[in-house]
């Protein structure tokens, strides 16, 4: 056992982690959200360039994973992506790659181009998973559906290229662009090899979603600290009064205590442990958003401080892709101990 | 004891419910932190006021009708049952008024009062500054004597309704030289359009201007708009703290009213045999009755010539934590609805976000509450 | 309106408050604990004295109630009774009070007797409320039944006098002694009434263990900051701690909107009502019973120290007559808004 | 990175395993704090020890087996999952036990772990007083010098196990002139037995009594009975309080197995639909495998040559509060049995009561996680 990361998987995380602090991507996001996408797709470039897709591509259409997608680089990746809130269908396209792993005809057409960042796209699944939704996964919406280069979407065990979107539907973070996605499109591919492979992305998509929370939680909590060491009220740095250090250690121990379980659930992508990191890493982040937000006071509350683009997302990536209820109920379907 | 209510109570109750059954706006305003929201809640306003319905609570000669904290308990629990649009004049009616009422001159009343009764004239806060969010004793924006009046130099920050409002209050270091923080402090009124007001909109997290800073360079302001003596401005603005103020900042209608739409949302939205939702909705019913009742109580010792003080910090941390908690119910029950940025609760719950941050922290209202009503010692070493 | 107490009743509770004060209820609890009764009936006779369950009784069976009990009345004794842990079936006396209050043959026999305390009663519940128990108040224990002079029981529609009942059960409390009544025994009473005098008793059970708990919860509440005010570590009391004073604000704060829930019971004697204060005050004086323990330390875990009294009743209590989850289905059964 | 385990730890699981289910006890022993259960389990340890089960992390010359901390993992895991009785000695493996092989001479190692391994010797710990229970270093018992040895004076309390134990441990003050409170502390073992020594033993909640008070007057130590150098006893207790006991203060195969016990408990009892205590459940599996995970982490990490310090401190606040919840939803589905004391579950939630407490409060350990983890400074005014 050595339940660590090795040191490439670990430098890997280091390097995305100086060239997205490097890329000033607060600047990328309000962009994106102001339905830019121009700065944010360069990025997605140079994260291209780094790899980061090509994880969740197989060798055979140029990617890096000799079977399948790989998870605990995807893992590391992805928690980066959340730290410094990357913009974009970041987890969709992941997610679709590991949708596509088995249509060899699909495959063949886009996971190349997914690899290098060519095409960003988007996904929304119905009825996903057979025999039920494992995670709350399905929902109305393709996530930047405007941006992205092809929205997929499975209903049932049919897999479609939208062939368009409704309006922008604003989400609470402005980063998160929700379309609904046209019926109808063209066919790619049907049967249950459709519905197999929309389950398996599901677990995708709550899985790389769980990293993207753990890594928004991390950004929140140490904004919070540097914070709330510089800020002085009654006299002393506001970090220094223990209400805020208790509030600020429960913080860190939850996402802590998320960030095993996540590369747990890398290990084995088990429905079950994909669900507990899920449930774990998205209340943590959304914990680590309010005490962000009472520990900032008034000044946390503004859109002005980059600090926003964190708190805004915490909430949605908590439910995204795998709402805290379905997937403590997924937790215990799994879970029958011996007699 | 008894919660009944008297023969004049019920059929103020009645008439108010018929006033708002046939004048409330069919269809929700627009976000009253936009421009276009603001302006329909200011003739809102005008509306409520043509009728007396605006400041029911004041004297009749400022625009009210002078009844008791009953009838206004009645009154906000009809006007919030009714789905009434929210209060736009409220920094005025909740904030400066008592202090006006209390410490005002009668000129000053007869002055201000009217036109924040018609909301012709609607008043934002400046209370605190950069430096000085939750340790208001440490504001540094001064008020320097000049002829006739003050010249106001400084910065306001978290100034709730400035972006739009025309009017705004709150209190300037006078006497630099005083021998602590909190003295030389004074009280008053200024103009937002007055020549070297500069007010900058803020976006609060939902990108709404919600509030805004206030750069003021030599502001003149004329002794009449001056409250109470220069230089007690501290004990003029915390004194309307702990009094009435603590109690009707938010009305328990406003909360009766939303469990009952949150039940709502949950007969009509969710599982009623999913037992983690529905304890969530039944919390929110409790809590709901739960403050309804403390108010009433603390009501009635009002009405019986007691006051309250630092029991006003519970009310503080009890409604704000209610009303995060609530929302966030209505979120979950909302699913994949929940992140979408443009209904009701979404503007509700970015809302009660603030609600633990402004007018004393929750941290503060805590270290009051074991300080002041339990008698737990000064904080010292944190550890 | 007047939603106070007025000075009688204000008077009354600190009447008890003194009485129970100097009666030195802890060697009471330890006496009743250790299968001693004499001294806890003796303490009865003198609550009787005072006129505390002749409130549970009608004036025509010489009691103090116009009609019937008298809640307001009541919950101010039972909050005192709560904050005295006086020992006994306080509750279950009561509620067979208001049990019999329909049934004139059993009235005539029983009340007087309540009234003066002569007979101190228990009683067990099974499918007590139509259509179902409205607080999950059914359980298999009377409370007390040893030394009770009688245990009366109801199921479906007939109340019955227990012949006898099994072995002590030892609760977490051992101040409550429970039993199991034995089956059969003389049958007082049947048909509708008995389940419709059954539900009623149910809610005067669930109303009075609320005041009880919030009396327990008071309790610990100030054990606690007086405690805290006196015991010094690193140099100072550790109720100058902000992270001690947080907690015991946090406890008062759920205690005293609990409260005017109870009182509001009081007035209405609704199900709804009555559940929404058991599920308050019951969680309050838990969540009291759990800070009194973290913050008295060690010291707070031993039962030497008269805490434990208080401590070991508050989670009993939160359960008994009323379970958080019956409850808060209850509240909202009643709660349907106009459409 | 991986999970995965070696042919020789599956081996030794198998081997563990096998052991376990040929002799655990089919009926649960009394619980160990009465004096009945407190022999039964001393045999039982006299069981593990006959066939090197008992301490299988240390060196065979003690009576272990010489494991590493990933087959200590997998042993505890088996040992749980069996239902096996609790450890009586685990005050001496767990807290003396790691001190004398960092500080002991092998002369103590020699004659003192033997008779630790095979259950003969049960130790208590004696580091509270009553006037020091978080604040360790204002300890005032005191050790004299006299002739090869060392005269104890003073009170210990909270001594758990000290009711039926045969030897303690504990720091005494030799030096009463040292400049700091924390200096001029020894770190000595002494005879629950020996003159001078009397043992009150203290009921816990439910009235067994857990642990003890120690009166002791004059009593002798002699100077073999010394941990490292006197005077260095504060810095000898403390540095073994961050390394591995951080880790193995309760071992994730505790919880691993408890969380299954409360799955079956759900399923035997609940109403599969009450998703409110599903829920809570749920929590319950996922907690224990966040528990096992990011002990698996820090066990890599040693292994791997690095040390952990204060992130001790997360581990004790997570387990102490994850074992509150889980009894209290265990009573919880228990329904009106969640009252009635004799149960298993009954006497854990007392157990688990006291985790928040001892080692080190739960308000302790979040100071120094948020300093020393965080920098953020230390305590200075409460407010």
């Amino acid at each position: 056992m050595r339940f660590l990361l090795d040191d490439e998987q670990a430098e890997f995380g280091r390097t995305l982690d100086r060239m997205l602090s490097a890329a000033g991507t607060p600047r990328v996001v309000r962009a994106w959200a102001a339905g830019d996408p121009g700065p944010g797709r360069a990025l997605w470039s140079r994260l291209a360039e780094a790899g980061v897709f090509a994880l969740a591509v197989p060798e055979a259409y140029d990617g890096l994973g000799p079977g399948g997608p790989l998870p605990v680089e995807l893992a590391v990746a992805y928690v980066e992506l959340g730290r410094h809130v990357v913009p974009g269908p970041v987890v969709e396209t992941a997610a679709a790659a590991a949708l596509m792993a088995d249509l060899p005809a699909v495959a063949k057409e886009w996971l190349p181009r997914i690899a290098s960042s060519e095409a960003v796209v988007s996904l929304r699944l119905d009825e996903a998973a057979s025999p039920r939704d494992p995670y709350g996964s399905c929902g109305p919406y393709a996530l930047d559906a405007d941006a992205a280069d092809a929205v997929f979407t499975v209903s049932g065990d049919e897999l479609r290229l939208a062939p368009g979107h409704g309006p922008l539907r604003a989400s609470a973070d402005p980063a998160r662009r929700l379309f609904r996605p046209s019926p109808g499109g063209e066919l790619l591919a049907s049967g249950p090899v459709v519905r197999e492979s929309a389950a398996r992305a599901a677990g995708w998509a709550a899985f790389l979603t769980a990293a993207q929370s753990l890594g928004v939680g991390l950004a929140l909590l140490h904004r919070t600290v540097a914070y709330t060491k510089q800020r002085t009220q009654f006299g002393a740095p506001i970090g220094s009064f223990q209400a805020v250090k208790h509030r600020i250690a429960d913080t860190l121990l939850a996402l802590e205590f998320a960030r095993p379980l996540l590369f747990g659930a890398a290990l084995s992508m088990a429905p079950a442990d994909i669900a507990a990191a899920k449930v774990a890493a998205g209340e943590a982040a959304y914990a680590a958003a309010r005490t962000a937000l009472q520990l900032h006071g008034a000044i946390g509350y503004t859109e002005e401080l980059d600090l926003s683009l964190w708190l805004r997302k915490a909430r949605p990536l908590r439910d995204a892709w795998g709402t805290p209820g379905a997937c403590r109920a997924t937790v215990l379907d799994a879970s029958v101990p011996a007699p | 004891m008894d919660l009944e209510h008297t023969p004049e109570e019920d059929a103020f109750r009645k008439e108010a419910r018929a006033w708002l059954a046939a004048h409330v706006p069919a269809d929700p305003l627009p976000s009253l932190e936009t421009e276009e929201g603001f302006a329909a809640h200011r003739q809102w306003e005008a509306r409520l006021h043509a009728d007396r319905w605006s400041v029911v609570s004041w004297p009749e000669e400022y625009g009210g009708r002078g009844v008791d904290l009953f009838k206004w308990l009645v009154f906000e629990e009809e006007y919030y049952a009714a789905g009434a649009p929210g209060r736009v004049s409220q920094n005025g009616i909740n904030l400066l008024a008592p202090t006006l009422f209390d410490h005002g001159t009668p000129e000053q009343r007869a002055r201000v009062l009217p036109p924040m009764a018609s909301g012709d004239v609607v008043w934002a806060q400046a209370w605190s500054e950069p430096e000085a969010g939750s340790d208001l004793a440490s504001l540094r924006s001064r008020a320097e004597r000049t002829d006739g009046g003050w010249l106001l130099t400084g910065q306001k920050t978290w100034s709730s309704r400035a972006a739009f409002a025309d009017r705004a209050f709150g209190i300037f270091r006078t006497d630099p030289d005083a021998p602590k923080a909190h003295q030389g402090l004074t009280y008053l009124m200024f103009d937002l359009r007055a020549p070297g007001v500069t007010v900058r909109p803020i976006g609060r997290l939902d990108g709404k201007p919600a509030f805004a800073e206030l750069f003021l360079d030599r502001v003149f302001v004329p002794d009449e708009d001056v409250i109470g003596q220069p230089g007690q401005g501290w004990r003029i603005a915390m004194s309307t703290t702990g009094n009435e103020r603590g109690l009707t900042l938010r009305s328990p209608g406003r909360f009766l009213a939303a469990a009952d739409r949150l039940v709502r949302l949950w007969r009509d939205t969710a599982d009623p045999s999913d037992t983690a939702l529905r304890d969530r909705v039944a919390d929110a019913v409790i809590g709901a009755r739960a403050y309804h009742l403390f108010t009433c109580a603390n009501a009635s010792r009002f009405a019986a010539g007691e006051s309250i003080g630092a029991e006003s910090s519970l009310n503080k941390v009890f409604w704000s934590e209610y009303d995060i908690a609530l929302h966030e119910t209505a979120l979950d029950l909302l699913g994949p609805e929940g992140e979408v940025s443009d209904g009701d609760w979404q503007e509700g719950y970015v809302f009660s976000l603030a609600g633990p941050v402004y007018a004393g922290t929750n941290e503060i209202q805590r270290d009051i509450i074991a300080e002041r009503l339990l008698g737990l010692p000064k904080g010292r070493l944190a550890r």
